[in-house]
């Protein structure tokens, strides 16, 4: 491959194509079509593995950068580019859908519609990881939907459909106010500059917002990414969708979707309006440490397990927020890292309980019952994602909340206080779950059920395995995180007032103040 | 000249002058009337397309008289239609061609403007044409209908809309909304079979007739007002005289607003579009929906925009609220629907508030974006009834959402194209409707009507759930039928049809930049 | 090879378990019985070797150099914070590692015997050396998160341990109990961790207990009382003690390694390396003292009345946990690792010897049905009375010493009434242990009703070595840290870890001597009312005869797992479910699906006034007219 | 004066027989009724100098629209009284008083009004030397208004087209010669 | 005495709410088309009323305009009538209301 070659295009494209292949394949041939989508998504695993070799540590420039006008009259360009940050949700993008493609297995109806939606998906999302043009990322954004839309819809359970509708409408809704958002911006910046872009990168260095319009902008990108992530009180439609989407659209839907609501925060929340950020930041510790809490309490007593597994989601994405809006390298590194290890460790949660429902058609709690003696390995699997889930330190989970919770502590001690009970929390509901279900002497159907095979071993085993590598050497994730973290940081310091608290010297502190927070209040701080 | 012992002011520049002190050689005079009749001045490039439209109807009508004796010319009337609409089609690319080397210009005494903007909406009424004969095809078949005096009426209502694009006086604004209008209440009753079509001509007509009496009350109070009805001439006016509270011009501008707003289905004058929508023959409801609203939005941005420009901060705000009314009401009633062309005829009206929000814009960019969304949405909204067309039955009964449960087993391709034209209805991007909404966005945003820009979004979000209802119905519920029972034919029109709406659909999706160039140079007259 | 060589390979210690956790989880399977558990005892044997390699090279070192710090690579680096995966090997931590390993291969290979027959052999030994390597990397860990990482794995390691035979719920339910209430204590691990980054800027251990002096004493305090937090839910300290006594529903090796020897000391162990905080601490360290000497003082009371073998050893535990943290409370480090040395030694003991007499019984652990083993369980009863005379207290054996040397530290700092506390604990702890030990090897064999007397027998060679061994240990084990100032070897070896610490120490012999003499006294009168009381043991237990209700609220541990119940689980179940049905889905929820409906309802009504009637459409359209006349009314100022 | 009394009569008529025609019970009586509008009309044409309109108000419209609508009514033989109560709860009210208010205010609107069109450039005057009224109009209507009138021609093609084929009785074949001699 | 623009106008607009009144209430077909009639009567009316005011031969021209609308509809309208008719004997305009919702 040259230098010229166009990676991420080709990224977005070799899905897209797989899709179409599907497509065309004729439709007996189911043996075919399930070979075609796999090749296609490993190969766009493969080329997920060639960026991340290729990706430049030690900066926090965009790179592979490829950038061609797409809608001349609005300024909207095809811009594509890769830091740090979206790195690795590209990354673990493509290498989940593999690993639902391989759990789909079982998936009869219309296969190839199926294939041609979750490879659709893969691209949409890929796509809005690596969009540098708010448009472009307004875009795959939208297009997600779609394919999602029909996945619930199409090939989830019982109350499919009313879940796909208020996925699709509920997401749109807050999307709606963010396509508002990034056209009043770039309108703003052309009246006051004449130009009109939507490029992120130059809308970013353009500082001539004033505060309340700021504000105004930055809420309305809040209600897109919040109802994504999504937010307390924007939640309900997650459990829903969890619980009725077949495996794969849980998995994906926990694993990157929701992560889009998250890294919009990241990407464009904070860079684009610092001000906003700084002064809105509360409002959001707030609803992250709501969630957290809100989350895991609710998840306690859920009867259906899934829904269980959705709720422990609105608990984990509080905790993402809660870091990037700490303000801090240590918080936004645990955000961005929790990103992936929920991704790798929901992933899981929702493949097993998928491989269960397979087996006994019920994801009720209450008539589940000590599977782990005739499932051994589905057992031991479970236990190993419900403690990484759990934040278990050696698996991934841990090096994310605790960078969070780290970070959170050090500008804003309470809310990191109150989330650290969270993880107390997790552990009651997931241990809960997994006594009812796992523990206990096999009954009827409970006793008949097989535990995994090879193919499933095959699926879910990578995901913990690779959720144990991260959690015990992570460096080589945070060490590509963090250039892009704090030149993100660095822009908001430059921007406002705000000073991240530098590591503290070890100096006598006086008694008069005990445990005077290091936190720089605004009025200090020395231009 | 009485002024009725009421003092009037009229504001010249920047002083205030009586009126009687006016000095007689400021006020513009042309035209000194002359003993012999002089020959009015024409280009035939600008009437062009009306004029073959018409004269082909004419055409198509000796042609169905001759049929008598010689039946097989009956089914020559289509192609000669096509001819006709090609011929057209050749002129028009003409006249675009010189207006775009040469600039625009007025002929027949300024009655009519030959313009980016005029060309622009013929050629969107051309292809609506087109597509409505295209579609129309199969189904004059299936429902044994005349299919002559359908292509002659199809024509000259088509000739009604060409006519109006190009309008530059508020009479010939008038006869062409009464051509295009009395040719489809014809239309709407055309299916003798069905009470339905019936029904709907006559509502049709009594509220055609009704509003079009207002209509024309308004171009009176104008006239009043201003002394001629030619755009030209009221901006000329107005840009000479600054109007202060004037209840005449106002009066006027509410009138023909009740007018427009009743051709292209504004919130509260809409509420013959879901019937006639519903009773129409599809095919008809297919070209009027997109034929109509061009047509009447093309008059009704050339009258604001040209002959009303200076009071804009009178009609902005009635043109906000009949925005915000259709938007809301036209997407909460399409949600509530059971029948397919109802649903659809209650997404157009809503489609219709997006329209407005461009001409409430009222600047280049929300004519742009108006023009971009009236393209997009005409190829979406003909797509969408063709494939209402042609899954219809005999009797043209079938629209009921029921029908439509298992499509995506039966018809699995029909199903795709629906699914992609709802999906560029309900703005979801790659999709032309996508383009259309941004622009609107876009020139609302620049306007700095940000709540009204938030209505549109959120209702553009109600408005999905109509076309996710219909998805569910044809993709998500489950059928027990085994897949290929009750399957229609597509007939070789239709498939054309469908193919070009899809194809611009994705392609003005995916690359809008000649649209929106387009759009951008279709400008008027000033 | 230097000696810094040598130490540099201390992750072996940990490497070898986990090791042999790994080869169990991939080859577990296909091993016959006793591979694995000879292979984890090999691993354990190989750990407890190189611990010993490694005490005599730090031993090797002059006392100022005993410290040296291996690091394996960087953990979590983010910004500022640098956590390292590293270990730290000082006295303090190899003497931890050399009774944990050292206590744990002897459990190990009794566990060869004891779960004989088990169809989840493998995986219990699975289980076992993961928890041994976790319980090493905490011991051994020279950050703070990584000494989390293994306060964490021995949690998980207990919770799985416990619950090992899940099948039945009430071992399920232990497990999970076990498990959340350590996580409380977690919460409190962490935030000290925050404090500690926040005002010191690192996490490494050392550098951080070297910064401990500049911190305000509040921070300071704050920073320790979390720790201690931490501590009380690993080591079940009051209130969060609630989870040891259930957690008896594991294999019996179990609750030795775990739950007497190892886990739960690792709470000790936390304050003893971090009391440079409680040092700067005024108020920490009576708070220790204090939640310490009450949770001894309950868990002996609760210890009297009590029929089951191992509850019964379990509060017996917790009470001496108890003790530990009176010492650290009072600063007397060495006593607390002293007492938490030789109580690993001789609670061993007791357990792995009921564990022998459950295995005899085949199952059997109610008290009342026991009886008369001594007969039968030769091996089993000696070493099983040498544990006991050893936590009653009794000289010369290792109970006497540690115990003894805490009580001391008390008086000496003139904490009277925690010494009066810990006096009458030691009272019943002679007492209860008496009891026990007349309940179950003396008098006649008290079959269940009804069931024909299975004729015990005494335990396999696997497993009474381990109890011989352990019987030795107890038996020398005083002489570790004798109260003489040149025989204090534990003090000197802990002397470079304590440096700075003002401990307390009996400096007149005679004193020294009193005090020894009282402890034994009361040691005597404890044992000595039970031999009494329990000469024949009939259905009528004299203790409980005598206590009347109060016996039943000291069996059911003070009720405080009926308040956790009553007051907290059960009203905040219902009443989370009482929010999620109607707050979350009925409110939150309910305000989406209502938009959803109202517009529907909006469109429904809306929609009644398209009433088909064409007049009615020609109205709207009138009306529509009239209003923007209206405007244009208002507009031209004609009206207004 | 005399004008006021004329004005005044054919008003006042001009607006009863509107009245009549929408409290006609019977159709037959509401078209006779719109005949008197019509000719009131014609009289307020000819007191604006409006004289061929007149003509051809009272020509084309009595003669020949009113006509046409009697021949429907009794085609149709729908000459029977309406119901006098109104089947649609409401009607009546609300458009008595939509009416009334449309009423009010254009009233007071008119009483500002002023044509104040006056000032612009209009085309050729009412009066003057150059013959007569229907001269005028014609003059105007050829060359100023010329598009207007073609668009007309289409206008009657379309009705005649469109009439014939609303009422042809349901068979393909018999569409007439409706060859329309059309204008253009 | 000349009558002034004034009265001429408000005649027109008492005809064209009349008129627009009268396609409210009545509920044959028919007369509401005359009433429609009414209503381009009162527009006629007031473009002549006009044309007087400004001296201008276009107002009139423009009625001349309106009638020939006026008959075209007509013609097209009572077709329409006479086609419904047929097929539902004694038809109001209240009855066809097979399409609402």
């Amino acid at each position: 491959m040259t230098a010229d070659f166009p990676l991420l295009s080709a990224l977005i494209a070799v899905p897209m194509l797989g899709a179409l292949v599907a497509l065309a394949l004729p439709a007996k041939r189911d043996d075919l079509q399930r070979a075609a989508a796999m090749i296609f998504s490993m190969a766009t695993l493969g080329l997920a593995g060639y960026l991340l070799v290729e990706f430049q540590t030690g900066t926090a420039a965009f790179q592979f950068v490829e950038h061609k006008t797409w809608i001349r009259d609005f300024g909207i360009s095809y811009t594509l580019g890769v830091d740090g940050i979206s790195l690795f949700m590209i990354v673990l993008t493509a290498l989940l859908f593999p690993v639902v493609l391989l759990a789909s297995a079982n998936v009869r109806k219309n296969l190839k519609a199926y294939l041609f939606f979750m490879l659709m998906l893969e691209a949409g999302i890929i796509g809005v990881f690596m969009s540098l043009d708010l448009i472009l990322f307004f875009v795959f954004w939208e297009i997600t939907l779609v394919p999602m839309y029909f996945l619930i819809g199409g090939w989830g359970y019982d109350r499919r459909i009313y879940a796909a509708i208020k996925f699709f409408l509920y997401t749109m809704a807050g999307s709606a106010l963010l396509l508002v958002g990034i056209l009043s911006l770039a309108f703003l910046h052309d009246s006051a500059t004449g130009t009109l872009t939507f490029n992120f990168v130059e809308l970013a260095n353009w500082d001539g917002l004033s505060g309340s319009t700021e504000k105004w902008l930055f809420l309305a990108f809040f209600a897109g990414f919040a109802v994504k992530v999504p937010l307390f009180p924007f939640h309900t439609w997650l459990p829903d969708a969890h619980t009725e989407a077949p495996t794969a659209g849980s998995v994906v839907l926990a694993g990157v979707l929701l992560k889009m609501g998250t890294y919009g925060f990241l990407r464009f929340s904070m860079t684009l309006f610092p001000e906003a950020t700084r002064d809105l930041a509360p409002l959001l510790l707030v609803l992250a440490t709501i969630g957290i809490i809100y989350g895991a309490l609710m998840a306690t007593v859920q009867p259906d397990i899934k829904r269980l597994i959705a709720y422990s989601s609105v608990a984990h994405l509080g905790f993402v927020v809660l870091g990037i809006f700490a303000l801090t390298t240590q918080g936004l590194a645990g955000g961005v890292f929790t990103m992936i290890a929920h991704g790798l460790n929901t992933g899981v949660l929702f493949l097993l309980v998928g491989m269960i429902y397979e087996r006994r058609h019920t994801r009720q709690i209450a008539e589940l019952r000590g599977l782990w003696k005739v499932a051994p390995r589905l057992g031991g699997l479970f236990l190993v994602a419900a403690f990484a889930s759990v934040g278990l330190p050696g698996l991934s989970g841990f090096v994310g909340e605790f960078l969070v919770l780290l970070g959170t502590f050090l500008t804003q001690r309470p809310y990191a206080i109150i989330s650290a009970s969270g993880v107390i929390l997790a552990a009651v509901y997931l241990l809960w779950a997994y006594q009812r279900v796992f523990t206990g002497e096999p009954e009827g159907e409970n006793a008949a059920m097989a535990d995994l095979n090879g193919r499933e071993m095959v699926t879910v085993l990578p995901l913990v395995l690779l959720s144990l590598v991260i959690g015990v050497y992570p460096k080589p994730i945070l060490e590509r995180i963090e250039p892009s973290l704090k030149t993100t940081i660095e822009h908001i310091e430059a921007r406002t007032d705000y000073r991240e608290p530098s590591a503290p010297v070890l100096i006598t502190e006086s008694d008069d103040e005990p445990g005077a927070p290091p936190v720089v209040h605004d009025e200090e701080v020395v231009p | 000249m009485d002024a009725g012992g009421i003092s009037v002011t009229v504001r010249l520049g920047q002083g205030e002058i009586p009126v009687d002190q006016i000095p007689v050689d400021q006020i513009p005079v042309e035209g000194q009337p002359t003993q012999t009749i002089p020959t009015p001045d024409l280009e035939f490039a600008g009437i062009g397309p009306e004029v073959v439209v018409s004269t082909t109807a004419l055409v198509i009508v000796g042609l169905l008289a001759l049929s008598q004796r010689w039946p097989r010319l009956r089914s020559a009337t289509f192609w000669v239609s096509i001819v006709g609409l090609a011929v057209a089609g050749v002129l028009l690319a003409g006249a675009w061609s010189d207006v775009m080397t040469f600039g625009s210009y007025q002929t027949l005494r300024g009655m009519v403007a030959v313009d980016g903007f005029a060309l622009f909406n013929k050629f969107l009424v051309l292809v609506a044409t087109f597509l409505g004969l295209l579609i129309a095809q199969g189904f004059l078949r299936r429902e044994n209908l005349d299919a002559g005096a359908y292509h002659a009426l199809i024509l000259l209502s088509a000739a009604g809309m060409l006519m109006m694009a190009s309008a530059n006086d508020l009479i010939v604004i008038f006869l062409a909304l009464e051509v295009l209008s009395i040719a489809l209440y014809v239309l709407a009753a055309f299916h003798r079979d069905r009470l339905e079509s019936q029904e709907a001509g006559i509502k049709y007509f009594v509220l055609g007739a009704f509003s079009s009496a207002i209509f024309l009350y308004g171009v009176a109070w104008v006239y009043g007002a201003t002394g001629t009805t030619s755009l030209t001439g009221i901006a000329q006016f107005l840009s000479n005289f600054t109007l202060v509270e004037n209840q005449g011009l106002l009066v006027g501008l509410a009138l023909l607003l009740v007018g427009f707003g009743f051709k292209v289905s504004a919130v509260p004058f809409h509420m013959w579009t879901p019937d006639v929508y519903e009773g129409a023959p599809t095919p008809v409801t297919a070209f009027m929906s997109a034929g109509t609203k061009v047509a009447s939005f093309a008059a009704l941005l050339r009258v604001l925009q040209t002959g009303l420009e200076t009071q804009r901060l009178d009609w902005e705000p009635l043109v906000f609220g009949l925005a915000v009314l259709t938007l809301v009401v036209g997407s909460v009633l399409a949600i509530v629907q059971t029948n397919v062309k109802r649903m659809l005829a209650y997404s157009s009206i809503s489609h219709a508030g997006f329209v407005l929000i461009g001409v409430q814009a009222g600047t280049d960019d929300g004519v742009a974006a108006a023009l971009a969304y009236l393209f997009a949405y005409t190829f979406i909204v003909v797509g969408t009834f063709s494939v209402v067309t042609v899954l219809a039955h005999r009797g043209d009964v079938g629209h009921d959402l029921s029908d439509y449960r298992g499509l995506s087993r039966r018809q699995p391709v029909v199903a795709a194209l629906l699914a992609f034209l709802l999906f560029a209805q309900a703005g979801i991007p790659l999709t032309s409707g996508f383009v259309a909404k941004l622009a609107v966005f876009r020139a609302a945003v620049n306007d700095e009507q940000y709540a009204l820009v938030i209505v549109a979004v959120l209702v553009a979000v109600v408005a999905a759930f109509v076309y996710i209802r219909l998805l569910v119905v044809t993709y998500l519920e489950d059928t027990d039928s085994d897949g290929t029972a009750g399957r229609v034919h597509v007939d070789g029109g239709a498939r054309l049809a469908l193919a070009i709406c899809a194809a611009f659909t994705l392609a003005i999706g995916v690359a809008p930049n000649a649209l929106l160039d387009i759009a951008d140079r279709a400008n008027f007259l000033f | 090879m230097s000696a810094h060589d040598v130490l540099d390979l201390a992750w072996i210690i940990p490497a070898l378990p986990l090791a042999g956790a790994v080869l169990l989880l991939l080859f577990g399977s296909r091993m016959r019985e006793p591979g694995p558990g000879m292979l984890a005892t090999l691993m354990m044997g190989g750990s407890f070797a190189w611990s010993l390699v490694t005490l005599a090279t730090l031993w090797s070192l002059d006392s100022e150099e005993r410290l040296h710090v291996v690091k394996l690579f960087d953990w979590i680096p983010a910004g500022s914070l640098e956590v390292s995966a590293s270990l730290l090997i000082d006295p303090l931590s190899v003497t931890m590692i050399l009774f944990v390993t050292g206590v744990g291969a002897l459990i190990h290979l009794y566990a060869v015997g004891y779960m004989h027959g088990d169809p989840r052999f493998s995986r219990f030994f699975l289980y076992l050396n993961l928890f041994a390597a976790s319980m090493l990397i905490l011991v051994l860990g020279g950050s703070f998160p990584l000494i989390f990482l293994g306060w964490e794995g021995v949690g998980l390691c207990s919770y799985l341990l416990i619950s090992f035979w899940f099948e039945r719920d009430s071992a399920a339910v232990a497990g999970k109990k076990a498990f959340v209430t350590n996580r409380v204590g977690d919460f409190g691990f962490l935030l000290a961790m925050f404090l500690i980054f926040a005002h010191l800027g690192t996490l490494e251990v050392v550098p951080a207990l070297e910064g401990a002096s500049h911190l305000a004493e509040g921070t300071a305090t704050a920073i320790a009382l979390l720790f201690f937090l931490g501590a009380m839910g690993k080591s079940a300290q009051l209130p969060l003690h609630v989870w040891l006594p259930d957690a008896m529903e594991g294999p019996t090796p179990v609750s030795a390694l775990i739950h007497a020897a190892t886990m739960v000391t690792a709470g000790v162990y936390l304050v003893v390396r971090t009391h440079p905080f409680f040092e700067m601490s005024a108020v920490a360290g009576d708070v220790v003292a204090w939640v310490g000497v009450l949770t001894a003082f309950v868990a002996a009371s609760i210890a009297l009345v009590h029929n089951d073998i191992k509850r019964v050893l379990a509060y017996s535990t917790i009470s001496q946990l108890g003790y530990m943290f009176m010492a650290a409370g009072v600063g007397a480090y060495t006593a607390a690792m002293f007492h938490m040395v030789t109580h690993a030694f001789f609670k061993a003991l007791l357990f792995l010897g009921a564990g022998s007499v459950i295995h005899g019984l085949h199952g059997e652990q109610d008290m009342r049905r026991m009886g008369g083993l001594r007969k039968y369980m030769p091996w089993t009863a000696r070493t099983f009375i040498v544990a006991w005379l050893a936590i009653a207290g009794m000289v010369p054996l290792a109970g006497f010493w540690s115990k003894d040397e805490i009580l001391a530290a008390v008086w000496v700092r003139d904490d009277y009434a925690l010494w009066l506390v810990g006096a009458a604990t030691a009272l019943m702890t002679a007492f209860y242990m008496t009891r026990q030990v007349r309940m179950v090897f003396d008098g006649e064999r008290r079959p269940a009703d009804g069931e024909a007397p299975a004729t015990p027998h005494e335990s396999p060679p696997t497993m009474v070595f381990p109890l011989v061994a352990l019987a030795g240990l107890t038996v020398v084990g005083g002489l570790l840290n004798l109260p003489f100032t040149s025989l204090a070897f534990l003090g000197k070896w802990l002397e470079p870890v304590l440096e700075g610490v003002h401990e307390v120490h009996v400096d007149s012999f005679g004193l020294g001597f009193a005090l020894s003499t009282v402890a034994v006294i009361v040691g005597v009168v404890g044992i000595g009312l039970a031999y009494r009381m329990y000469a024949t043991v009939t259905d009528t237990d004299p203790v409980r005869a005598r206590l009347g209700s109060a016996a039943t609220f000291l069996e059911r541990g003070w009720r405080f797992d009926w308040v956790y119940e009553t007051l907290i689980v059960a009203p905040g179940r219902r009443f989370l479910e009482w929010a999620s049905k109607h707050f979350d889905l009925g409110i939150v929820d309910g305000a989406v699906n209502g938009i959803a409906r109202a517009l529907q309802l909006g469109g429904e009504e809306t929609r009644k006034l398209q009433t088909g009637h064409v007049r009615r459409y020609a109205f709207a359209v009138f009306a529509g007219t009239t209003l923007l006349l209206a405007f244009v009314l208002i507009r031209a100022r004609v009206v207004i | 004066m005399m004008t006021w009394i004329v004005f005044t009569v054919a008003a006042v008529a001009a607006v009863l027989s509107a009245i009549g025609v929408v409290v006609s019970r019977n159709p037959v009586h509401a078209a006779l009724n719109l005949v008197g509008t019509l000719f009131s009309v014609a009289v307020l044409f000819v007191l604006q100098e409006a004289h061929f309109l007149a003509a051809v108000q009272v020509i084309v419209y009595a003669g020949a629209v009113v006509v046409l609508f009697l021949f429907v009514i009794m085609l149709l033989g729908v000459d029977r009284d309406e119901m006098l109560d109104d089947p649609l709860p409401f009607q009546r009210p609300i458009a008595l008083v939509a009416g009334g208010v449309a009423l009010f205010g254009l009233s007071v609107l008119i009483q500002g009004t002023v044509a104040t069109g006056g000032l612009s450039a209009r085309g050729p005057a009412l009066s003057g030397d150059e013959g007569g009224n229907v001269e005028r109009v014609a003059k105007s209507l050829f060359t100023d208004f010329i598009w207007p009138f073609e668009i007309t021609s289409v206008l009657l093609v379309i009705a005649v087209v469109g009439a014939i084929v609303l009422v042809r009785d349901g068979r393909r074949d018999d569409a007439d010669s409706s060859e329309p001699e059309s204008a253009s | 005495m000349r009558v002034g623009p004034g009265p001429y106008l408000l005649v027109a607009a008492i005809l064209f709410t009349v008129g627009a009144t009268g396609v409210m209430l009545r509920r044959n077909a028919l007369v509401m088309f005359m009433c429609v009639e009414l209503m381009l009567n009162a527009v006629n009316l007031t473009f002549v009323t006009f044309s007087r005011q400004l001296d201008d031969i276009g107002g009139q021209v423009y009625v001349f305009f309106v009638l020939v609308v006026a008959a075209a509809e007509v013609a097209v309208g009572l077709a329409i009538i006479v086609a419904i008719f047929r097929r539902r004997q004694g038809a109001t305009a209240d009855d066809l209301n097979l399409l609402k919702g």
